[in-house]
């Protein structure tokens, strides 16, 4: 290992070459930070094409396949023909913020890489509090739709900021909700902390209910369908970002599916135990392939669920949220704390030193399973009764109704 | 590490620009954005005390997190009166609702 | 400090992380044509002149979203402590958690009865 | 003398967010900017909770201010039209009120700080620790009962209070 100068020991390089210290420090450091940057950037490339694809096939179609072997090339195509259309600002504009508004979509998502563990060794930054980080850092996307949409001067892209952060603010709930769960079971909210806390039992069997109410509220952040009310051209043209053109355009678009392939990333640091897999402590750069496996598991299942279901309606969003997933997240908040402390009463907690033992973990693992199931068996049975007393009350009507003239279907909205 | 009064310093200027804030802006949402700026100074405060004299106790972040859970809702219910009140008088001047004056 | 370093690398972050998307904005502006024209530029609305201001009146609702949102944010994030120290705390420790997370359940029973959450 | 180092130009950075920030908050016309002004203004004091070892504090600011309390301030703006009421920024006081803070920032600079935490000051801070509790003493103190339990509880109840009181306010008359 002497010879070999790698990102590892790379300060040790530089200082036996004969350089300052804090140069070399800050060289290593810029270094981190521009590879950690830089692979999502490349990532997303390749990633718009793996969508057009995926789509394709569900749709009974090929997708790109001219530009490149597979059509490889078709976003680097795309990338070079919005570099050179012109960028049109619309007048009215608040020139400075107009402008701003792309640059903050674009790097409040670049901005979450810092804190994912990539292997037991590689991680940009390892903060004590790399949860909130990422959770903060999210929180940003509400201000870049609220100033995209405000310095347009344009009636429909306020409206779609306003419906958008609606959106957003509202599925923030169930997502800082389900964190809390796995930050319970592993006590610590450092990221690589908790993949070291997932060697021995990943938190998605501890804690399903939680990962699924992650999973969803996350669909609605980055407006992936059913949730993709944001661009729905039907209602609102294309939502806050309609006057943009150009690269600017350009930065939203490959903001957003940046952010949906990270949160992919986090589901899987968080809930499918990110690096974490046989021998990756011998081969470090083994966990890279682990964590890249899950993130795509979770990515192909949000690319599926995007080609096939419909979208839904505004008000259907946002009683969804409150009225469902907010609840839900509560009440299997309370419950797993109830389990953890009885699971640790009863003294079915592995050790500490056996905490990454699988079979020191199962005990507690099935008492949080079967309670998670019961949880689900719960739900389901409230949602059939539920919609069984909806059923008869819309048929009662209909039966009602046909007697003195045509109805319309319950349950259509007077519009907004 | 940079010494404490100068994080007092920024402190006590954050905290006279909030105050000029709410004495002199006639929008009433400017006012209130004075007062969060008045908060905030009051948190650096409470944060710099607590790290420079007594890092073991917990009063001073604990009080830092009870105080944005109070700016949480004075935000809250101030915006949600600025509202009300420019509703039935189509105005957020401060200076218009004056009627509780005398 | 070595906990010091680790938000170095954050701060570096954040200096570096927008020059990602300026470079090419950048380059956009040096590649791409310009020739702006009043109908250009003018308010994008499917080709339909626009009437009166921007300044739409919008609905009280999404306020009161926000108003929800913001107070289910703050007790959140205050339980995200206790979630943390969870492994080491007593009996009396977990009640009060539970308590706080009853008066947050009640917050939402209230929003919910007054129908504050309906979308109208 | 102040040595200058890392801690210290980010210090120095993060101060100048704060108090431009807060100048512009007070300055500004615009009230959008003067959000983003305050915006600017409160991720520098997250800064600081940062560079006093406060990095939940840090976040919790970024989260709650940042990302609810300055959306919401844009809201209201937006709601009740404040944009086009912009004729005049001051009422006719703000002489006396610039005054009165120049007045109160000098007393508290010249009479409290420098005196009793300045360098030759009466209580001056020599050695800082290092030892600094984390956030999960945070936690067990907000929940302990010799500590913190009741105002934490007390906070649940305020902003429950609060969000009854201020969804009663907001809301249309029915």
């Amino acid at each position: 290992m002497e010879d070999v100068c790698s990102i590892n020991n790379l300060v040790r390089c530089l200082l036996d070459g004969g350089m300052d210290a804090g140069l070399a420090n800050f060289i290593t450091l810029l270094l981190g930070v521009v590879l950690v940057a830089a692979l999502p950037l490349v990532t997303v490339i390749f990633l718009i094409w793996v969508e057009r694809k995926v789509a394709a096939r569900v749709q009974d179609r090929i997708g790109p396949n001219r530009v490149g072997p597979f059509g490889l090339l078709q976003s680097v195509a795309d990338a070079l023909k919005l570099l050179t259309k012109e960028d049109i600002t619309p007048m009215g504009a608040d020139k400075f913020i107009y402008n701003l508004a792309p640059i903050i979509a674009f790097a409040s998502i670049v901005l979450i890489w810092a804190v994912i563990p990539f292997t037991p060794l590689h991680i940009g930054a390892d903060l004590s509090i790399g949860i909130l980080y990422f959770m903060a850092v999210g929180s940003i996307a509400t201000v870049k739709v609220m100033v995209a949409g405000w310095s347009s001067n344009n009636k429909y892209a306020l409206l779609g900021a306003f419906r958008t952060i609606a959106q957003l603010l509202s599925y923030e709930v169930p997502l800082v909700l389900a964190l809390i769960v796995p930050v319970m079971l592993a006590g610590t909210m450092s990221m690589q902390a908790m993949t070291v806390a997932q060697q021995g039992m990943w938190f998605i069997f501890m804690a399903p209910v939680a990962a699924v109410i992650f999973f969803i509220a996350n669909l609605a952040e980055v407006g992936r369908a059913p949730f993709d009310l944001l661009e729905a051209e039907s209602e609102i043209i294309a939502g806050y970002n309609i006057e943009y053109s150009g690269f600017k355009f350009g930065m939203f678009m490959a903001g957003e599916f940046m952010h949906a392939f990270t949160v992919c990333v986090l589901m899987a640091v968080i809930f499918l135990g990110g690096w974490s897999g046989p021998f990756v402590h011998e081969v470090p750069l083994l966990g890279f392939v682990y964590l890249g496996l899950k993130t795509a598991f979770v990515y192909i299942i949000m690319l599926v669920l995007r080609s096939t279901v419909p979208r839904v309606r505004i008000d259907q969003l946002m009683a969804f949220n409150w009225k469902f997933l907010v609840p839900i997240s509560i009440v299997n908040l309370l419950l797993t704390a109830f389990l953890l402390y009885i699971v640790r009463a009863l003294g079915l907690a592995p050790a500490p030193n056996q905490a990454t033992d699988f079979v020191a973990n199962l005990p507690q693992t099935i008492v949080l399973f079967v309670g998670n199931l019961a949880l689900v068996g719960v739900i389901v049975s409230m949602i059939r009764s539920q919609g069984r007393r909806q059923r008869l009350a819309d048929e009662a009507r209909l039966a009602e109704s046909e007697t003195e003239e045509p109805a319309l279907p319950a349950g259509v909205p007077a519009g907004d | 590490m940079v010494p404490l009064w100068a994080y007092l310093l920024v402190a006590a200027g954050l905290f006279c620009l909030g105050a000029y804030g709410v004495l002199s802006r006639r929008n009433a949402i400017a006012v209130l954005m004075g007062i969060e700026l008045m908060l905030n100074a009051v948190n650096i405060n409470l944060v710099a005390f607590w790290r420079y004299l007594s890092p073991l106790n917990m009063a001073g972040q604990a009080f830092t997190a009870f105080i944005f859970v109070i700016a949480a809702a004075e935000a809250a219910v101030g915006l949600a009166i600025i509202i009300s009140v420019y509703r039935s008088r189509q105005s957020v001047i401060v200076e218009d609702v004056d009627i509780m004056k005398w | 400090m070595a906990v010091l370093n680790e938000w170095a690398f954050i701060g570096v972050f954040f200096a570096v992380a927008w020059v990602f998307p300026v470079l090419p904005i950048l380059g956009a502006r040096i590649l791409a044509p310009h020739k702006p024209n009043p109908l250009k530029q003018s308010t994008y609305e499917c080709g339909v002149e626009t009437v009166g201001d921007t300044w739409v009146q919008f609905k009280v609702q999404y306020y009161i979203y926000g108003l929800v949102f913001l107070v289910f944010d703050v007790e959140i994030v205050l339980l995200f402590p206790w979630a943390l120290a969870y492994n080491q705390l007593d009996l009396f420790a977990f009640g009060a958690g539970f308590l706080f997370i009853f008066l947050l359940a009640d917050a939402l029973i209230y929003a919910w009865r007054k129908g504050a959450l309906e979308w109208l | 003398m102040i040595e200058l180092n890392v801690q210290t130009i980010a210090f120095l950075v993060f101060a100048l967010f704060i108090l431009g920030g807060g100048l512009g908050v007070v300055t500004t016309r615009n009230l959008i900017h003067a959000t983003l002004y305050l915006i600017l203004s409160l991720f520098g004091v997250a800064g600081f909770f940062v560079l006093l070892s406060a990095p939940f504090l840090a976040a919790v600011q970024v989260l709650v201010y940042i990302g609810a309390i300055a959306i919401l301030i844009i809201f209201a703006v937006m709601l009740t039209r404040s944009m086009t009421q912009l004729r005049q920024v001051y009422n006719h006081q703000w002489t006396a009120s610039a005054v009165v803070s120049g007045l109160l920032f000098a007393l508290l600079v010249v009479g409290v700080i420098l005196p009793v935490w300045g360098i030759n000051g009466a209580q001056a801070v020599e050695t800082v620790s290092e030892v600094v509790a984390d956030t999960v003493d945070l936690g067990k103190a907000l929940v302990d009962r010799n500590q913190y339990v009741l105002p934490f509880e007390v906070a649940s109840l305020l902003l429950t209070a609060a969000m009854i009181g201020a969804i009663v306010i907001a809301r249309d008359d029915e």
